[in-house]
């Protein structure tokens, strides 16, 4: 009979790192996949590990954290998944951002994380391909990037070693609970995996998972676009992109920059990052546009036509590819990691929107910790799937 | 020596062709008008335009209709375009990628 | 904006062009190659009563008369993009955006590969490369070469290089393996070339023919000689593989090997023949990359040359307003992509116009046509190309009534 | 006689991804096309795989002893054709009419 101490639904990063550090913490893990390691998002995102995009608080807490993780894990791991700390720059394109950017620089420094202000002329001399009349930036050293779907299978390879059972190509049907409540076991369309514990890391998935055991997970789909440009001499050394992508990330913050219509309507704000391979990713976009992964010729060419602003130099540089991917949004831009007090036994570790990667590490760090009645590495209160229904019941 | 096939049994003989200058990694090479930048060096025995970018390995032409851009080369210093299906213009620079 | 953009200036979409335009449609027909015509450019083909097939006067002649009609012939456009919008279709190109309201695929095949050690090398082209190298720009891309691949399409080009003025030296098969397919296997390379029509343009093909109906292939491959036949006195070997393209800088001969009675190599036999370049004959397989983006539905149809989008006789895909013709619905003649070419023209205009009852006679008519023409075909790419046809559409989800169906709704 | 082996072959011309890489993948992982590629970057070349997709596909199907489907796995995004980020961002975005 196919018996786990946890299974582990859902073989994105998030699931993946939850699968290596139960593993490698003494337990029995099923990882289980409707379709392959890393189908789903993981393999439709950037490659970065970012403090810089994230607000001061909790948020970068984890993700430097994470980062260090990832550090770790590049020794640790027999598979390469192409790490590298590159740091990254944002870039200001007015006075009226820089100040924005100077606030918000100021606190993150006032909680010890090393970001500096650049002015124009810095600019230039650390990415010497950006547009002249731009106002300043940010710079972070700490920032990483890395291969996304290289992290997922390095995860499981490792997992592998501590005895992980991979079910990829299993799509779950239902999930059985005991007359009091808890979990029992797993449906799939090919089996059944009886089990304890369950963790949804579906992440755009979740809730459809959720409402096999009865609850209502509030996260949704949103739609981000990335372009590949060819292999090319190097027009940036590491991530830059616009202060604006803070601004299109959170809608709470009150901005508005002089774009074209394109560009606003579709929430597009420059990013771009070198890959391993000698290509660029170009972004960034967000919507909400259901399950669909379709790329859009608008959104590429405000992308575009973002880029050139930015770096001008890619006028003559070719755009080969593109793709699409949907990140697990959630109206508090904080991941849920936590159990679910109404079905025993079944916890979350989703909603990481695009810090997913960022994120993946630490999540599967503290998710071990909860499912071990350890202390967690981070306060996760703020994290507790409770929290939506605290809100719901203020509404 | 040139690859042209000056007569042909059944299409005939290339007559009264217009001969431009053009020049690939500067050198000058004799094109006909209405080539392309394939046919064109390939009149000439040139067969490498380009060179892998990882690798440094040798290409040429491969599908000849646009499909696999083996043969892409760099136009008048800006543009890269595939030899297959660019036409020749007098004293056009045309550069192999590395 | 046009009322129909069609995309690829090949017979089928020339053919189209025409008969469409002469329903009083404004059409617009966009190629990436510099010369309209599509792969006629580069046929020459002898007719059983004698006479040449010239591609590159048909080509012309297609064109001629789309121009006459009024249709607007732009070369050396390359769509990217497609996307549907209200009123039809935006097509982003690298020279401009177009806008129709109908569109018609017309992107014709692509050539499939063989991967062969040191085909990476420069010298070493697919057939097709170098019939255009030849016919087309009167270039010969060396004066010696060899053929990888025995099928229809490299034993036509290999007399078209001929009459280049190239020595061919011999047609070999790939040495099989997982990637070669049949392309590998001499039993069944000379199985699919006896099952070729009688009417197959060369005196030997017509003669593998005849011979395909007296003796299975197992027995007629044991009786072929290892030197090969002889065909425009361009030595044909299916006993022979090739093992890897030789050569430092560019390609200059092919090591081969005998391929023993159980079709191992034997080592013993290898040498290495020379040639100025190498030509990779892997067939043809439709070219539907766009028919994919716009969401198309495929069916895997080995007989027609691999994945086509699903379609129906009137050349409707599964997308309301999206049409397709000639070698993206499977591997045929030029003389079929032009009669598809036809229906399409006409089908659109029917659609355009709303008057499906009033054309009717006249698109049946043209499918007809197109079922005469195949049957009648010289080259058939594939056996079996007309039952897989039938099959297909009887079983297409695509039917005229459910389109229409779908307009009202969208009206 | 040394044999040659097929293995060192290439199979994605752009990325230079030979046979055997491929079919280790294959053999190792029992994955699909897709994860062929996103393991070994075969077809994510210049050409967007147009050359090599069919040769990929019939190794892992093979290999895993599977039916060619209606379906590709390895799906065809736009831009089919490499497009200069000047083309494709340029003016004329805001022709809204």
């Amino acid at each position: 009979m196919n018996s786990f101490d946890v299974v582990v639904i859902g073989a994105g990063i998030i699931g993946c790192s939850v699968a290596y550090h139960l593993s490698k913490a003494g337990y029995t893990v099923a990882l289980v996949d409707k379709g392959d390691v890393a189908s789903g998002t993981s393999s439709r995102c950037d490659a970065v590990a970012l403090i810089c995009d994230k607000k001061p608080g909790i948020d970068t807490e984890m993700g430097f954290t994470s980062i260090q993780l990832y550090k770790k894990l590049a020794k640790e791991l027999s598979f390469d998944f192409e790490f590298s700390s590159r740091g990254s720059l944002y870039v200001c394109e007015t006075d009226q951002e820089l100040e924005i950017a100077n606030y918000y620089v100021n606190e993150q420094a006032a909680a010890g994380y090393d970001m500096k202000m650049v002015d124009g002329k810095e600019l230039l001399d650390i990415e010497p391909y950006l547009a002249r009349d731009l106002a300043g930036g940010i710079w972070t050293e700490v920032d990483s990037t890395m291969n996304p779907y290289l992290v997922c299978f390095a995860f499981v390879e490792e997992a592998k070693k501590y005895g992980l059972k991979l079910y990829s190509n299993h799509e779950v049907k239902a999930i059985k609970k005991r007359p009091d409540g808890s979990v029992e076991a797993v449906v799939t369309d090919k089996a059944m995996i009886h089990t304890k514990k369950v963790v949804n890391c579906a992440g755009v998935w979740a809730g459809k998972i959720g409402q096999m055991v009865g609850i209502d997970i509030p996260i949704k789909p949103r739609k981000g676009m990335v372009l590949v440009s060819e292999k090319t001499k190097p027009v940036v050394s590491q991530k830059v992109h616009e202060f604006g992508y803070m601004l299109s990330k959170f809608e709470d913050i009150n901005y508005s920059r002089n774009v074209s219509k394109v560009v606003e309507e579709n929430n597009i704000a420059f990013t771009i990052e070198p890959t391993e391979a000698g290509n660029f990713l170009l972004g960034g976009h967000r919507s909400f546009k259901g399950y669909d992964i379709t790329s859009e010729n608008r959104v590429m060419r405000g992308i575009a036509e973002r880029a050139l602003r930015f770096l001008p130099v890619l006028k003559d540089i070719a755009c080969i590819r593109s793709y699409a991917g949907i990140r697990p949004w959630v109206v508090d831009h904080l991941p849920i990691v936590s159990d679910v007090e109404e079905v025993p036994g079944f916890y979350i570790a989703s909603g990481h929107e695009g810090d997913g990667i960022s994120m993946a590490p630490i999540t599967g760090r503290m998710m071990t910790q909860l499912i071990s009645n350890h202390e967690t590495d981070f306060n996760i209160d703020r994290l507790k799937f409770s929290r939506y229904k605290q809100s719901s019941q203020i509404i | 020596m040139t690859m042209r096939v000056e007569y042909h049994p059944v299409l005939g003989n290339l007559e009264n062709q217009r001969r431009i200058t053009i020049y690939f990694d500067d050198q000058a090479y004799q094109a006909y008008e209405g080539d392309t930048i394939a046919s064109a060096m390939m009149a000439e025995g040139v067969k490498t335009l380009r060179y892998h970018e990882v690798s440094g390995k040798g290409r040429g032409v491969y599908c000849n209709i646009g499909h696999c851009f083996e043969c892409r080369v760099r136009v008048n210093e800006e543009n890269i375009v595939r030899a297959c299906l660019t036409p020749v213009s007098e004293g056009m620079r045309i550069h192999s990628l590395s | 904006m046009s009322d129909l953009l069609i995309i690829g200036a090949g017979p089928a979409g020339l053919s189209a062009a025409i008969a469409a335009a002469e329903k009083g449609l404004s059409v617009t027909v966009i190629d990436e190659f510099p010369k309209a015509g599509g792969r006629l450019l580069g046929q020459l083909h002898q007719e059983p009563n004698g006479e040449w097939w010239n591609g590159i006067q048909k080509g012309e002649q297609l064109s001629q008369r789309a121009r006459q009609l009024g249709v607007t012939i732009q070369c050396e456009v390359s769509v990217y993009d497609i996307s549907q919008s209200k009123n039809g279709w935006d097509v982003y190109t690298t020279k401009g955006e177009y806008k129709a309201e109908k569109l018609l695929l017309a992107t014709g095949a692509t050539e499939s590969p063989i991967p062969v050690k040191g085909w990476t090398l420069p010298g070493v082209m697919t057939i097709g490369a170098a019939q255009i190298m030849g016919n087309v720009h009167r270039v010969k891309p060396g004066n010696s070469c060899i053929i990888i691949g025995a099928n229809v399409l490299s034993m036509a080009i290999a007399n078209e290089l001929k009459l280049c003025g190239v020595n061919v030296k011999e047609i070999i098969i790939p040495k099989a393996d997982i990637t070669s397919n049949e392309a590998g296997n001499p039993e069944q390379v000379l199985s699919s070339l006896m099952r070729l029509t009688h009417l197959a343009p060369t005196p030997i093909l017509r003669q593998l023919g005849k011979i395909g109906k007296l003796v299975h292939p197992k027995i007629a491959i044991k009786l072929f000689p290892r030197k090969g036949i002889r065909m425009f006195d361009i030595p044909l070997r299916l006993k022979n593989a090739a093992l890897e393209i030789v050569g430092d800088r560019f390609a200059t001969g092919v090591r081969t090997a005998n391929i023993k009675a159980n079709g191992e190599i034997d080592h013993t036999s290898e040498k290495v023949v020379d040639a100025d370049f190498v030509c990779i004959a892997g067939g043809l397989t439709p070219l539907s990359e766009l028919a994919s983006i716009i969401g198309c539905s495929f069916k895997y149809i080995p007989e027609l040359g691999g994945h086509v989008p699903v379609h129906n006789e009137q050349m409707q895909t599964n997308i309301p307003g999206l049409y397709v013709a000639g070698n993206i619905t499977g591997i045929e003649s030029a003389k079929v992509a032009m009669a598809q070419g036809r229906v399409a023209g006409l089908a659109i205009a029917a659609d355009i116009m709303n008057d499906w009852e009033q054309m009717e006679t006249s698109i049946n008519k043209a499918i007809e046509n197109v079922n005469i023409t195949r049957d009648k075909a010289l080259i058939q790419f594939h056996p079996g190309i007309s039952d897989a046809r039938k099959k297909f559409y009887q079983k297409s989800e695509v039917d005229l009534t459910q389109i229409s169906k779908i307009k009202k709704r969208e009206a | 006689m040394a044999v040659i082996s097929d293995d060192d072959k290439i199979i994605c011309r752009c990325e230079e991804v030979s046979l055997g890489t491929i079919k280790d993948i294959v053999h190792h992982f029992h994955c699909s096309s897709r994860e062929v590629k996103l393991r070994t970057r075969a077809g994510m070349g210049y050409c967007g795989g147009r050359i090599c997709r069919t040769i990929i596909e019939k190794v892992v199907q093979d290999i895993n002893n599977e039916k060619v489907s209606n379906e590709s796995q390895l799906s065809y995004r736009p831009p089919i054709r490499p497009v200069t980020f000047g083309q494709l961002g340029g003016s004329g975005n805001d022709d809204e009419s």
